[in-house]
């Protein structure tokens, strides 16, 4: 019975692709609306709020100081994990992280960290004693369609405006976390066979594979991931990669025109 | 309550901290249907406490062994977000969040009608994105009015709302350094209209004059809450499906 | 089917409540018989058995050394906990700590540490660096009715006969733990529309909501817990409150009088 | 086993440090029937060591996978609790307990009639509040009382003993300091009647003949254990429902 | 990727810091049906890795609510065991292990007929038993020749492939060394005779053309690995049952 | 319906036993085929490969750097665990380690830790501060029968061959460790009423309890285990034991056999 609907909705987004249409009117790489807010919670050093069509993504940085790995004793460390709570949506259930929210986690958290963004020797205080653990906290409110994307422009919107909580940890003054750019992530997902960007919720239901990309100021790729049942081609890879390009020039400009606020 | 005697909490001139009278809460923003996937939804600001409820349901409740033949079940996760704190809480397992998630749902099975959905499943999610005292009675709001936003019917408009003690002065709506400094907390669910009690808890030290010096407190206060979760309700219906 | 049990059951305890009657012919504010034992396990280093009726409750009291928290470098700790596990009555399920065995731990911890009855500066050792945990192990053998009263019985009566275990842990003599206080809860259990004192099995199954009261040698609260379903009005806690203070007057004697013993 | 070689555990005399002879049990006491609640219950005290044990059923078993066509399974749970031994014990997950508990299930699915009970599940809850050597022959004896006095049908009663090696001496049921200085422990489930063993483990070193002696020693005491086990039923039944 | 800019993975000569050309792989050995038990299985050794894959099924899937009504489901566990790293492995919960499961069984469903199965689940165990770099990689050939041993069919054989970037060059199939300091590493499934991919994840920084050169790489070895993948399954079968 | 096979497979096995018979033919103390490897992992300090007729195992040695327990600082320690995940047959779930993975790898641990075959002692580096601790891994590919024996031998063979890593650690030169003997395990199943020597996986189906015997170089017992339903007689007793010691002294040549490659 739930699997009736879904081949309802293939036929239809089918139907639409072969006119090059989507089912609310977009055109193939087109996004929904996406507004950005930042340092929008009171205990957050750093954070963010996107509201992305009608997926809310909520993003906090908290700093932990900490006794740096023997093998690397002058660098602190960074990471980004993301809870799919069933707040987000009927059918997140409750209970211990799902493979869906570890790699939402883990494919955000590599995008930043591979852009090397965060000079990790900056986040030293005392070597081999004492460094900052950066810790990036994706809260998803709602997922109504590409939530990785939502998530991965949360994270760095906060992590761009984190401030280094010094005094409340007695080891100088607060000051802004040195972040040395702006790793954008642009996914795209199979709908009606052929690749969209930005799907609604409704697309995903009736979609196929998505591919994650995660690129750089320069346009370098950091970060790759293909999710979910399907294959495609390189034709087809070079393609979204075009589109990927300039998608994510546009959402930089996006975080630029926040902190220019 | 961390009792320590030697804070000032009260100033010179009888005001709090912050400047509130001592029967004065901290200002309230809500707001309803903010959630476009749920059946009903809210955003609570009390002071720097940001809550969020969601509600999904009536849905079929299973595993069958927790369905109800004559009512449905209220599954409540109270959780607050790893920001939300000076410290970063880790996500997972945490005994303060499961007491709380079982009074809440017990008050809220309190004031719902039940009977209307046998062997059914309200879920109600209520996440805290920013802390600041008092998340479980800000909590409660949400999740009142979340539940109103979808439909279901209730016998009241439950209150979440606490008083409390500092410098052996009853005071209403502790702040954090009030609740981190202060001698006890009282927070309970009220239904204004019929003058009930679904929820209470408190901790700390209260004579029997304090406990309803700070019962009268709250009962002013729930009914104040009270006329913003209305207008909160009747901005969503009147502005529409947003 | 299980349903059906209940609600004759409820009925029964209506017609009974209509009479001021209760099932076992007790009086409204009247508990059934308690024995109270105390030092009857060889390595609690206090403890306690409880039988409150058919209800029977072990509470063991274990020290641990350990670091102060950074912020009270100067403070021990203490803390109590429960389980209720599959042993206590068929209804109760193997598993991870169910939310009824947290709130019973939790309701029976505040009592007992809001009341003040333990100087946690006492359990400093080397300010900084040694402090002792007091730990409260609550152990339900046997459920039959009012187990919340039961065991913050047993744990108080255990914490007030706790030896010290300086010598195990080499930092000089035992001596008797100072506990300045005897905090004592007192619940009520909405039955067949009133509130009774003390409820057997029989009335907790078929009754509705409970207020969980623990008072200090003074009578000031400390404590309060409402659960389960049900609203009860000012009125209605204003008589229980009262009943609560003579009866939690008259559980505290048969503590100091087992340790008169 | 510790295996320490120079702690002193035999005196001058030939004695044990607590005055036993060698072949000497630690005292034991019996009570049928001490838990309300359940449908039958047992408390043993074996010199400090004290185990209750509780039985519920049969009923049936669920969920439908772990039932069986032709007899009914034992769930046996064996816990010690927090307070049970020196240094406190953390509650939950617990390697030893999970290996004593599957094979004490074993060992009672041996002895108990499982055909009795097609598709049926007994539960058999021991807890050792008292621990002081031995615990998981205490809680053996303690859950065949328990299943007696639920009227569940056995072959035999079956009796949990220990014996042990120290400073190369055979000896019959080892106190705490012998477990933690001894050389060996071989604690055996039998049932006195029949001369069966349902439940053997051991650890330490033993030679061929040691362990004869070994085994000699706790069929010995097994009969006297089993004395005191009918005993306390005998008592029980006289005594009425208690 | 670590990143280390200041270790030399390239030798003067051009070559690798192992003899290897930059588009070079290490040596690759394959063994179908290595596990009697299994319905199909797999032994893959790719340089100092060592992989072994299991196939059960395909069996009625159950729990119920897993059930696909058109369709079969891939259950793919990939583990390392606990000696197969210079650092022990704690065995449990591991969120780089659930997410290479997750994407590993997501790569084979897109090349299984599952329509072929409806209801069904086939399991597939992948077990590190060696690790050198390249583990995902290894573990999806030797799923991919496991399938094949169980007879599953399939679109095409899944080919698992590596390239990666060293000192500002694209190498083939990166070792430890360069791996723990290399620059980029971007593991590809590949199906040689459609030329689609079902696998992709990189990591580190890559350049358009950089991405290109890798990938190109990537195809070229696949074919390779193909030819040793099928002749391992010829053996199989000239071979007979073992 | 899963009951019935077992059923006529109990009654063929039955009718076997009263003929001295096996269902593979082989005579009742008679082992499979048996193959070990060793030095066989990459990156194991010790390792091993059984193949023991179709039941293949897998043990691995690592060493840990470690602070010594405070009772006991001048000892390192060693530690036996067996995993038994999915792969190693149909009827093996995922999940928490079931009773039976513990067993096995408790059960396996004890013969070796109590055969004394590691000096302890030799295990400390720096004493109150640092010391070895050895973890020995068991990883059971397929289960066919008998996997107790195979999984004791892997271990016990994997320890011998075992070299210390001191200059990973930067403590000195690496060594091989000294195992000072090799303790072997010999199980037994009662198979169509008489125990049998290394049942097949069709004759643990088919048969009732097990015992496994664990023996030292000179042929003390160091630990045994009654596993599964049925009870035995001290005559049966007897008779097993005198076969496991003859088993021992064989499989005990094997390891030896293969160290003197």
């Amino acid at each position: 019975m739930v699997a009736l609907v879904p081949t309802l909705l293939r036929q239809e987004l089918a139907r639409l692709a072969e006119n090059d249409a989507r089912i609310d009117g977009r055109g193939r790489w087109e996004a929904r609306d996406i507004t950005l807010e930042t340092d929008c919670l009171y205990n957050g050093e750093g954070s963010a709020k996107v509201v992305w069509g009608d997926t809310i993504i909520y993003a906090g940085v908290k700093f932990e100081m900490r006794t740096p790995w023997p093998d690397r004793p002058n660098q602190g460390s960074l990471m980004c994990s993301a809870e799919l709570r069933p707040i987000a949506g009927r059918k997140y259930e409750p209970g211990p992280p799902s493979p869906e929210s570890i790699e939402l986690g883990r494919v955000v958290d590599r995008g930043i960290r591979e852009s090397g963004c965060i000079d990790m020797e900056k986040l030293c205080i005392v070597p081999g004693e004492k460094v900052w653990g950066v810790m990036i906290d994706i809260h998803v409110l709602s997922d109504q369609g590409n939530m990785f994307d939502a998530c991965a422009l949360a994270a760095i919107a906060a992590l761009r405006t984190a401030i280094v909580p010094a005094e409340r940890f007695d080891v100088g003054e607060d000051y802004t976390l040195k972040v040395k750019s702006t790793p954008i992530m642009a996914s795209f997902t199979r709908v009606g066979g052929r690749y969209v960007f930005d799907p609604s919720a409704e697309e995903e239901l009736g979609g196929d594979e998505r591919i994650h990309i995660t690129l750089g100021d320069e346009g370098h790729l950091h970060s790759l991931q293909k999710g979910l049942k399907g294959v495609f081609t390189p034709d087809e890879f070079a393609e979204i990669f075009d589109v990927a390009q300039s998608r994510c020039v546009e959402l930089r400009k996006l975080v630029a025109n926040q902190e220019g606020n | 309550m961390g009792g320590y005697g030697d804070v000032k909490l009260l100033r010179e001139d009888g005001l709090r901290l912050d400047g509130r009278k001592i029967d004065e809460m901290r200002p309230i923003e809500i707001e309803a249907g903010t959630l476009p996937g749920a059946d009903g939804s809210a955003w609570v600001k009390h002071g720097l406490n940001v809550a969020v409820a969601a509600v999904y349901g009536p849905m079929e409740a299973h595993p069958r062994k927790i369905q109800r033949q004559d009512r449905c079940v209220i599954d409540v996760r109270y959780n607050m977000a790893p920001f939300s704190t000076s410290d970063r809480i880790r996500p997972g397992y945490n005994r303060r969040s499961r007491e709380i998630s079982k009074v809440t749902a017990e008050a809220l099975e309190s004031v719902v009608i039940c009977e209307r959905y046998p062997r059914s499943k309200i879920r109600v999610e209520i996440e805290i994105l920013s802390a600041e005292a008092g998340t479980r009675c800000v909590g409660i709001t949400a999740a009142a009015v979340a539940l109103a936003d979808a439909g279901i019917p209730m016998r009241d408009l439950l209150v979440g709302v606490a008083s409390g003690k500092v410098e052996d002065t009853v005071v209403l709506d502790l702040d954090k350094a009030e609740d981190n400094y202060g001698q006890a907390d009282l927070p309970v669910g009220i239904l204004p209209n019929t003058g009930e009690i679904a929820f209470l808890q408190m901790d700390g030290d209260l004579s029997p004059d304090e406990f309803n010096l700070a019962m009268e407190y709250n009962f002013k206060a729930a009914a104040e809450i009270h006329d913003i979760m209305v207008d909160a309700l009747k901005r969503r219906y009147e502005g529409g499906e947003n």
